[in-house]
């Protein structure tokens, strides 16, 4: 944890963050196992999974404000959207491709975050597209004098493609106010790190003019630290930054992946020890924040809050087949 | 009203809509100091500053993934690519992202771009500075293709691609820049994409193109009206949407079409032209549908020997549309 | 001779290429330990080594290149793009450079290139995972684009690309993996492209497709022919180049043409094909020439409801041939 | 000069490399003046200066080896390609567009460069793109057990794209026999190095786990021996290097465009003292290798060379238009 059992109070956090953040980890990990189980069931054609990468994604979100300032995430992170503003319900209705799933009526696949009410910008398929988009809301907000910080996440496989490259030459060039956020699993489906990325991705903000950061992204304070030291100096003029999380992905990359052609079962485990949420329940308690009764009452309540949101959803329709045709342009008025 | 040139009309209206809504930005490379290298913005950084006028790096997927956020963030840029040629770089940010973000968020963003570029050849360009990229595009669900051949349309276009809440491809003919004069109207007005525009009545033959074939076209026809053939030229000036009821209506009429373009055939917009024909006009032809376009090579090439083999032009349409009337 | 599914002949035949050849290597995004999202790459990294079956970095532009440099160098490089919809980064490294150079450089350089990829919908892909790109390709000189149906054919292509001197894009419809099985003989054998195959005779119309639709073509016929309705269903094959004169042999003997595709429609393979008969064998027709594709809307979405009403399935195609044909 | 007057000797250059080095540069400096003269004069439509980045290409590519390694240049590389093997002759052909420029029978712009007998791989206009080629081509020569070394050129500006960003990434990844050099002459067209490149080019390398290195792109010198450096590395197997070579052009960016728009004349000057040309006729007088009339006499001969070049050229023939539709796929045998 880095800063002793107080660490929070130092970083300014109140115990009501964290249980708010305790609880977005618990919701993002329930609604995770449910989906896997939904898919087993034949009731889930695709699932994009989450576990393991909760922490990063919670303790880097965190650090900005909701309501003002902008997110472009990738399609990992269901736990940031869910501190976002994402409830269990909409993430099954984006699921069973419901005509309520708020990111897209059902039109995209699972796991395609967005949502305009809550400034989450639309997401695709196509690795590191969203990364420009950040880049040119930043412009947008510096151009507008807003003080909102944009915030971008990929994997560490999205560093590969030209459009991360751009966006860090761009946001260093104008020194945006933008945080990129690496959440480093060590894979790209099967491809491992090392044929993935020369040298190592903090090290390359440099070369663009930014300070760059490491930090473990299964430790959800250390994730916010790093996440506020970057967003308030991009919200004071100070420019953008680049943060490395390392962290791991407990399941295969989605429902169509089969992980054990390229990671050990060992290697699993081993990270498996290192769950997110098991640390931070250790720092909860040794905080004296939550006893074991208190943990366990906010499992339950995690968990049948995503009981209930499954069951929304279930509940909801399909998108009429009527409406495929409309919102190619916007309809005549 | 004043008679301009293509590019000053591009230009006046640019800095004219710039000075009226401070949403509209422009970026792109050599934007800037240098005003473009076709000189569209021109004098833009002076006035409006380097905020607004801003010069990007050497990347075109950032050119138009940056312009994206803009647009998403509530301004409207206008984005150019420095040649047609160039903007394959942006290619997945256009086709994957601008075209695709209104209709996979089921309405909840759009975005309001525009995105000029110099086209076409003619103009000692070569492989590479003389492409024509409209058919990639317009095949596209979700941004619209316009590709205006005068001074008139050229601003009416402008302005309604700044309007257009969705992604606009605004074509300009590198060979028309200069060559193309024509009374602006100093009042502001749009012209309204999906309309062709009849610029020549005739009764013995329809001719469809856009860009500098359409001047083409024009000067082709006023040959053979001496000869007694009297063509009916088309420019269709928006290519997607495209207005196919005014083409279908003058095939009505004539009985005989052709399609002229500068692109290579295969696929290019004639295709689809004579295929809608074919699809809901056909027992109004008595003659093939034919298309006149550039051949099956990359581009055209630099000697001047070869761009001339390569260029469809005024005596090649001529000769192929007398073919064609008299069949 | 062996029964096997369509992804089964892909694969088969790349490792029996690359038993043969050590020229011949192949590079894309998991290739390696997982073989390939769809396995078309199974087993290869034991078998060759990671040098030759090489997991590159998450960047098609760079696949594309790469590919190019080692063709230039004298290797046999089969990229795969994942996805035919992640192919859009190396859009600017394929137009603009693999289908140029030989021209560009007047005969001096040549890309002996294969770029392998899953293309097609209906399997519950949405936006992303369904698209159809031959359109964009077949509309550039220099690449050529082959679409195999069967495994029989997807064999022979395979071979054929591998021995071409230029790049092919060699598109494999991701619903026809397994759906799709045929006798593939064991003997190494090429299919010629730019022919295209009749696989169904008949005498009252020409129906065109490639791909998935043209199983779903062929399922429609055989429904109609108790209806004694006699339709003739070509399969392209190739895109580019396109077998125009089996495709007008047909239609002389038909007089009705339509063509199937799963692409939207505008600009899509159709409008092409469509084009070529307007041109050539208009007076054949007694008929319109009838397309049957995507609606125009930025790809199928995810819902099981809107996928359906995306799709263009043997239902909707037998309608359009009974309709066609009591023209 | 950074080695003193005998720094050549301690390099390993003999002073037939240095009479060698300064012709190709001289070479290129007369063609380029002579280009202009043909532009004014209504008979060339297009140039593309080199003049003032001579000392960088020829010092580069002397620490090759020609007729085995391998050359992906971009168009502002005429000094490079001279020094390769291309003539003078050659060079107008290219200008002219006739049917014998050995780059592409006139189909192509000037200045793209490309021979197969040269080793000089056909280059384009999309910026960066032969970045990506050279890769490819290093993984090839590693693959096949070759101990060829590729070299690739570019600006700046060319560092902006994509290309750039995954060449080298896949480059440091696979410790390929490659080196990368940028001609940074601080504008690309209009654009300033400060609005083109966020932080600096060479600090990139590290980032791609490789090392890089800034030098006098004016001295001819110091651009061999941080090439030799580089290329020495590569052949071992120590993969491959980055390296940025700070030069200034002395035209307009090409024919078509005026550089008064955005560079003061004041600073044009400046760099015109500094001229690469000038500075090693200095250290060859200084080292005794030639005196003022060996000078002089070796422009001469540069000159008249350059002279017969524009003659052949002029007289050789356009490319037959019945040309124009071959070499688009191979032609059936
Ligand atoms: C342009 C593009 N190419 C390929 C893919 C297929 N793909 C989807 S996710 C993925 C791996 C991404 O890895 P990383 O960025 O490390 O994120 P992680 O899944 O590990 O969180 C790949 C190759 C894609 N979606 N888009
Ligand atoms: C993809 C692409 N975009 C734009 C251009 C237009 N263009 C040609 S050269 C150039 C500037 C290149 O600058 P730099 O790389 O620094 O090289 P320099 O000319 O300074 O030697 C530009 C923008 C192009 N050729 N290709
Ligand atoms: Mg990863
Ligand atoms: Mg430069």
């Amino acid at each position: 944890m880095g800063k002793g059992q107080d660490g929070h109070t130092e970083l300014g956090l109140k115990q009501e963050d964290l249980l708010a953040m305790h609880r977005f980890m618990l919701l993002a990990r329930y609604c995770d196992e449910r989906q896997w189980a939904l898919n087993r069931q034949g009731k889930a054609p695709f699932v994009v999974p989450v576990s393991g990468h909760e922490a990063a994604q919670v303790g880097s979100i965190w650090a900005f404000e909701r309501g003002k300032d902008v997110f472009c995430p990738y399609y990992r992170d269901m736990a940031l959207c869910l501190a976002a503003g994402f409830t269990p319900k909409d993430v099954f209705a984006g699921l069973f491709g419901k005509f309520d799933d708020p990111s897209s009526g059902g039109r995209q696949m699972p796991a395609h975050w967005g949502s305009r009410k809550l400034n989450i910008i639309t997401g695709s398929s196509p690795i590191s597209t969203q990364i420009l988009h950040a880049a040119g809301i930043a412009y947008s907000k510096k151009y507008k004098h807003e003080d909102s910080v944009v915030g971008t996440w990929f994997g560490e496989g999205g560093t590969s493609e030209g459009d991360w490259h751009g966006a860090m030459n761009f946001a260093g060039i104008h020194k945006l106010p933008l945080v990129f956020f690496c959440e480093n699993n060590q894979y790209a489906i099967s491809v491992h790190e090392s044929k993935q990325v020369a040298g190592r991705v903090y090290k390359r903000a440099e070369g663009y003019g930014m300070p760059g950061f490491e930090g473990d992204g299964n430790d959800v304070l250390e994730s916010y630290r790093l996440a506020k030291d970057a967003v308030d100096r991009a919200r004071a003029g100070e420019g953008p930054s680049l943060i490395e999380l390392r962290t791991y992905r407990f399941y295969s990359h989605t429902s169509d992946d089969d992980d054990r052609t390229y990671r050990s079962r060992e290697e699993v485990e081993e990270w498996r020890k290192k769950d997110p949420i098991l640390r931070f329940e250790k720092y909860l308690t040794d905080a004296d924040v939550l006893d074991d009764k208190g943990l366990e009452s906010m499992r339950e309540e995690a968990k049948s809050d995503v009981a209930d949101g499954v069951k929304q959803a279930n509940e909801s329709e399909f998108p009429d087949p009527s409406t495929g045709a409309l919102h190619v342009f916007q309809e005549a008025q | 009203m004043a008679e301009k040139t293509l590019i000053q009309a591009v230009h006046d209206t640019l800095q004219e809509e710039m000075q009226r809504d401070d949403r509209v930005i422009v970026l792109g490379e050599d934007v800037g100091a240098r005003g473009g290298v076709f000189r569209a913005t021109m004098g833009f950084l002076e006035e409006f500053g380097e905020e607004r006028v801003l010069d990007t790096p050497l990347d075109e997927c950032l050119i138009a993934g940056v312009a994206i956020g803009m647009a998403l963030d509530g301004l409207r840029p206008v984005a150019e690519m420095q040649f047609a040629d160039f903007i394959f770089p942006a290619f997945n940010q256009i086709v994957s992202e601008a075209a695709r973000i209104r209709y996979r968020s089921n309405n909840d963003f759009n975005v309001p771009m525009v995105i000029r570029t110099p086209w076409g050849g003619g103009v000692h360009g070569a492989l590479y500075h003389s492409q024509s990229i409209e058919a990639f595009f317009a095949h596209v669900p979700g941004i619209k293709v316009v590709a205006p051949s005068t001074p008139y349309d050229a601003k009416g276009m402008l302005i309604q691609a700044l309007e257009d809440e969705d992604p606009v491809l605004y074509l300009e003919h590198k060979k028309t820049y200069r060559l193309i004069k024509g009374e602006v109207p100093d009042e502001r007005y749009a012209v309204e994409f999906g309309v062709a525009e009849v610029r020549r009545e005739g009764a013995d033959l329809t001719c469809v193109s856009y860009g500098l074939m359409h001047h083409f076209c024009l000067e082709a026809a006023e040959k053979l009206a001496g000869e007694g053939i009297d063509v009916e030229v088309i420019d269709l000036r928006s290519i997607y949407p495209l207005d196919i009821d005014t083409v279908l209506e003058s095939v009505g009429k004539t009985g005989k079409a052709m399609v002229v373009y500068e692109d290579n055939k295969f696929l290019g917009v004639g295709a689809e032209v004579a295929a809608q024909i074919a699809e809901r006009a056909l027992f109004d032809l008595d003659g093939p549908i034919v298309r006149i376009a550039g051949p099956h090579v990359p581009a055209m090439p630099y000697a001047p020997t070869l761009e001339g083999w390569f260029m469809p032009n005024p005596d090649k349409i001529e000769q192929e549309m007398r073919k064609l009337a008299g069949f």
